[in-house]
């Protein structure tokens, strides 16, 4: 075992699977000579040189077209979108583009294709540097996951870099460096869509992901001393769910609140809450509830920002309201 | 490559096919025998027929959405060019998609997406892809002047010219984009030199002239598989009928449209095999015939072929089993 | 009263904008000398000359972002994206530009535009002529409708270009011609943000919008034959929501059915079913059922798009079924 | 219009008080004063204060990330520039935005998104409104190289030329992209060759030389609002420090870094003004502590006002009360 912090498995991951597979590449901006604005692809194109390891102009849109055919044409291209705010411009090459074409060839073609995306707030960075957009990617043909671990963040960016199908990888910046654990020495997957139980309970089942999953685990922490044991899952693949062990933990809790970054409206929390009122209706005890960012854009100033995210109290307070309901 | 009278002679071959095909299908359209619409490219077959025909079998084609010629020439049977249009399931991509949707993933034609000039990047993966592999390989994408206002152009056409990559953007400037013409699509003075600003040649040529088209192809497949880098080659067309075949182009004048009639493609060819004794009628009349015969026995399996069923639908939206 | 199909309706509305406010201009591909290729613009060009109708080149941010611009500089631009497909070029214009620029100038800017998309199926229009895409606008600062009916189409177009706020307006192309209505001679406005009831009833409420709205009416009727009064709402406003009249039908009813063309996972249905289950949960006596497009790209063929779409028949057996929950 | 004496004198004045604010502004975000991150934009002060200098008032500014000196140079208190920099309730954007997201609504420059070439279309569309209202205004927007490989830029300005607009394109070549050098940017032989592929003239020129920037923008303006449309001006320049204030810049040769500040655009400025005796040391010396004092007034206000309420991030998302 080593421990590693969370970019730490990532860089790992980029070392360990282009040293496998030479087919893999690595390309985005500031990704070659810099290592990448997080340190993410640092030390690669040193040792895989400047044909696998590519410093991109700015322009997001080609990033993505030129990855689909780079998967195209026998590569596994690991795009970095340096913050996930700027996959707007890509947004395009992805909906209409990649998550289609597997399908539009009539399954003869595959798009084996991953993208890095660094998302999330909680570090200052403001609108176009904080931005949680999971939601938008709730498209047929595309695999969105989100580690919220080392050890996660590591099996899933293999998964993804392995996966016949185009992959978006939302990796936290607030836990790159605030999260360290051991991970085996020794190569390991973690499944896509399978979230994972991060915690047992048995009174209310909390969903969440990222760092919204820190500040759940603490809030379950806080309930406990209060006598309700949360359950706590960590979604890891955010589309196409796990929907079962979604189901399996709520139908047993028979509550759930869903917490995430992204605002309220149009959320994922969304789609969760209404494949429970749809499908796990008469399981449900109480109201479903969602603690996610506001329905604003997301401030710069730390006053606004920090009442802008779901804090571990809120969170408190709505599993509170959600167990006395 | 050099083209030998064969070569010549396959060419006119091709040109007809494309052409008696269009033009039975826009027909065959209007007579409501397939649904959806249809985009004749008639009047520009030389701009897809000569640079696929110059191409190896294996090299990548990105086309945009009036690359008939590009399916038959790169040898698709017209079965399945056929069922295409009609959407059946025997279709390339399974009736899933638009007729004219000109594709083949087996025949390395991407089936595309019909967004204007979203399969220009990916072209330029593809050569990426080649260039990482050391394959002896090319990608050609097609697209209209009207896709060259895109920004999908901008980014990939600058990118393909940093490295050098063995790519050839093929630009059908028919100068028009539906309705829109070219003085309020850009204040360039032509295409081509939209090249400049991407660091690699640009040139224009007579679309309507196989073998200029043919010059500048040989040029800049030469150069580019041989590591010089991509190249943009305006051919200037028309097309002789609307954007679509629902379209009556009442925006075009009538003369200019006549004026372009006279500058057909196939006919100047023509001429050209004549005078230099490749081609005779006696030849012309069984090509003519061959393609007649070919053309009929095609409609009539697609009519015949059966429709997607309702679930396909839900095939093939994963590779993975999720 | 005046009778008119959708598209005359929106093309009246587009004139009379245009003769009452010179700074009303119109930008988009074809949208002059063609009149638009739905000829919603039709005789526009003629009037109003070429500074106000301007056919732009194929380039979809472009027009989204002048638009923009000339919002800012007291123009109201009505862009057209010609098929909304077509609108994904424009995200990163829409989303990060448009949505933001009224917050992110603290108040002092507005953005008064419209942008009118063609959407939806039916129409044998293939993947990219056919999505409805309005569950990617979900988004803090944009306002999102789409008018069902002629009356509403010209009052809320009105509504769209009068508003100080970029609004996006999702016309159905199915209905464009094929469904028609007195509208009055004199001067209206369909306000935003309030959705109607297209049809009373008491035992379940149908939400929906555009064609589904139709075979939620027709649904309804056959329903009648069987006893069962569907309410049926018409939202008008995607985004953000008419909770109040939703709440209210629902509430009343205690039975819901979301009803739309888009991909399930995702959708707007998504979004009111979550409101329902968080804000409405006690007064639910069924699930609450969605009844949307397929989980896949939209398809060509007839065969395949015909099962894509919600149908009637798969109306009337979802509300059944609800309605014996 | 040409420069008075005193205009110059009020350049020097600009350009050193854009100097000094930068320089510590620099030091305070690395003393740990203010949030989030700091990007200087020391050595490219010329192709900021100069072209905005030679505006009108309510000439619309687009700027990009880099753009403090547009700022002080349309005459924002530098109250409210620190302001903004600190992410105060006071700062234009109400503390909502990041720092150096430099812009001001009452003084017509945008608060700008900071996705890189997102305020090209913007500042044309703007221009569309100048034309449309027969206004005597023009709209000019700054960006990096880096920004020119973008799609926004070449619809942006491809659009721009058809209407020939009163828009003028300043991009500020300083050689980089964060740490991407200009070589992986881009194969064009320069910027402003761009130009040809939108019909409208591209100049480069030396942007640490304020009469080369001064010359080559009168003419670009004055061919803009006289209604002969855009140019696009490309200014070479430098950065000295980092991409932002928390890179190091080891990408970069120090060499390079050293022989740019020889090049410094101020020195290069005084001695000419000294030349012309319009400046002397006691004048200069008058000015600096002017600045000085300036400088110090605007960030103890700065600190001392207070941050916004968490609740202002609910204000402002509809200009509608919906
Ligand atoms: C992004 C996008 N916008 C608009 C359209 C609608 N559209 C289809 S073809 C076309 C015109 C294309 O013009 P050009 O590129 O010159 O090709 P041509 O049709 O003349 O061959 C347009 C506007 C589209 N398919 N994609
Ligand atoms: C769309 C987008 N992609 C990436 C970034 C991250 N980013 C911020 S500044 C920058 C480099 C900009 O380079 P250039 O345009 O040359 O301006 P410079 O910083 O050199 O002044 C990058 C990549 C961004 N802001 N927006
Ligand atoms: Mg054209
Ligand atoms: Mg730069």
């Amino acid at each position: 075992m080593k421990e590693v912090t969370y970019i730490q498995a990532i860089n790992d991951a980029l070392h360990e699977e282009m040293e496998r597979d030479p087919s893999v590449i690595i390309l985005g901006e500031d990704v070659g000579i810099y290592g990448g604005v997080f340190k993410a692809t640092y030390g690669l194109l040193e040792k895989f040189g400047e044909e696998r390891v590519i410093d991109t102009p700015i322009a997001e849109s080609m990033i993505i077209g030129v990855s689909v055919g780079a998967a195209l044409s026998g590569l596994r291209p690991v795009a970095e979108i340096q913050f996930a705010d700027f996959i707007s411009p890509a947004f395009d090459q992805l909906v209409q583009q990649a998550a289609k074409l597997h399908w539009r060839n009539n399954g003869a073609l595959n798009v084996p294709m991953t993208v890095r995306c660094p998302y999330g707030g909680g570090v200052g960075g403001g609108v176009y540097h904080s931005q949680s957009v999971e939601a938008w990617f709730q498209i047929p043909g595309l695999i969105v996951v989100s580690p919220s671990t080392p050890y996660d963040a590591k099996g899933l960016l293999k998964a993804a870099i392995r996966c016949e199908d185009p992959v978006l990888y939302f990796e936290h910046k607030k836990l790159y460096r605030s999260i360290k654990e051991e991970v085996p020495e020794e190569e390991y997957i973690v499944p896509i869509r399978k979230a994972r139980i991060a915690r047992k309970g048995k009174d209310v089942t909390l969903i969440s992901f990222g760092l919204m999953l820190y500040r759940s685990l603490e809030a379950a922490l806080k309930l406990a001393e209060e006598g309700i044991e949360a359950e706590v899952i960590d979604l890891r693949t955010l589309y196409p769910m796990d929907k079962e062990t979604i189901f399996d933990s709520v139908g047993r809790t028979r509550r759930a609140v869903v917490i995430h970054e992204a605002p309220k409206m149009g959320g994922i929390g969304g789609e969760i809450a209404a494949m429970l009122a749809e499908e796990l209706f008469w399981k449900l005890d109480a109201p479903v509830k969602r603690i996610a960012g506001l329905d604003t854009p997301f401030p710069f100033a730390p006053t606004m920002e920090n009442y802008y995210l779901p804090s571990t109290e809120k969170i408190v307070q709505g599993v509170r309201e959600t167990c006395e309901a | 490559m050099e083209l030998t009278r064969e070569d010549l002679e396959r060419l006119y071959d091709l040109l007809l096919l494309t052409r008696t095909l269009d033009d039975r299908l826009r027909r065959l359209f209007r007579q409501g025998r397939f649904e959806g619409t249809y985009f004749s490219a008639i009047g520009q077959e030389a701009t897809t027929v000569v640079p696929t025909y110059l191409l190896k079998k294996d090299d990548f084609i990105g086309p945009a959405h009036r690359e008939i010629g590009a399916m038959i020439t790169r040898g698709v049977p017209i079965r399945e060019v056929v069922c295409q249009v009609y959407a059946r399931k025997e279709s390339p991509d399974g009736g899933k998609m638009h007729p004219c949707t000109f594709g083949h993933p087996r025949y390395h034609i991407l089936v595309p997406a019909t967004l204007m000039a979203m399969q220009i990047p990916v072209a330029v993966g593809v050569a990426l892809g080649y260039r990482n592999h050391r394959r002896d390989n090319l990608a050609v994408t097609f697209f209209g002047e009207g896709a060259t206002c895109k920004g999908d152009f901008h980014e990939a056409l600058n990118f393909a010219g940093v490295h050098k990559l063995p790519v050839v953007f093929i630009c059908q400037n028919n100068f028009y984009a539906e309705s829109v013409p070219l003085r309020l699509q850009t204040a360039a003075e032509d295409i081509s030199v939209r090249a400049v600003a991407y660091g690699f040649p640009g040139v224009s040529v007579d679309g309507n002239d196989v073998l200029k088209v043919y010059e500048a192809c040989r040029e800049a497949f030469q150069r580019a598989r041989s590591g010089g880098g991509p190249t943009l080659i305006e051919c200037t067309t028309y097309r002789w009928y609307g954007h679509s075949d629902i379209d009556l182009a009442p925006y075009r004048p009538q003369e200019e449209v006549e004026a372009w009639k006279k500058k057909d493609p196939i006919p100047r060819f023509k001429r050209y095999l004549f005078e230099e004794g490749i081609l005779t009628e006696e030849k012309e009349a069984e090509i003519i015939r061959r393609i007649a015969a070919e053309i009929d026995e095609a409609i009539d399996y697609a009519e015949n072929s059966p429709r997607p069923d309702p679930e396909d639908v839900l095939k093939d939206v994963y590779a993975t089993a999720l």
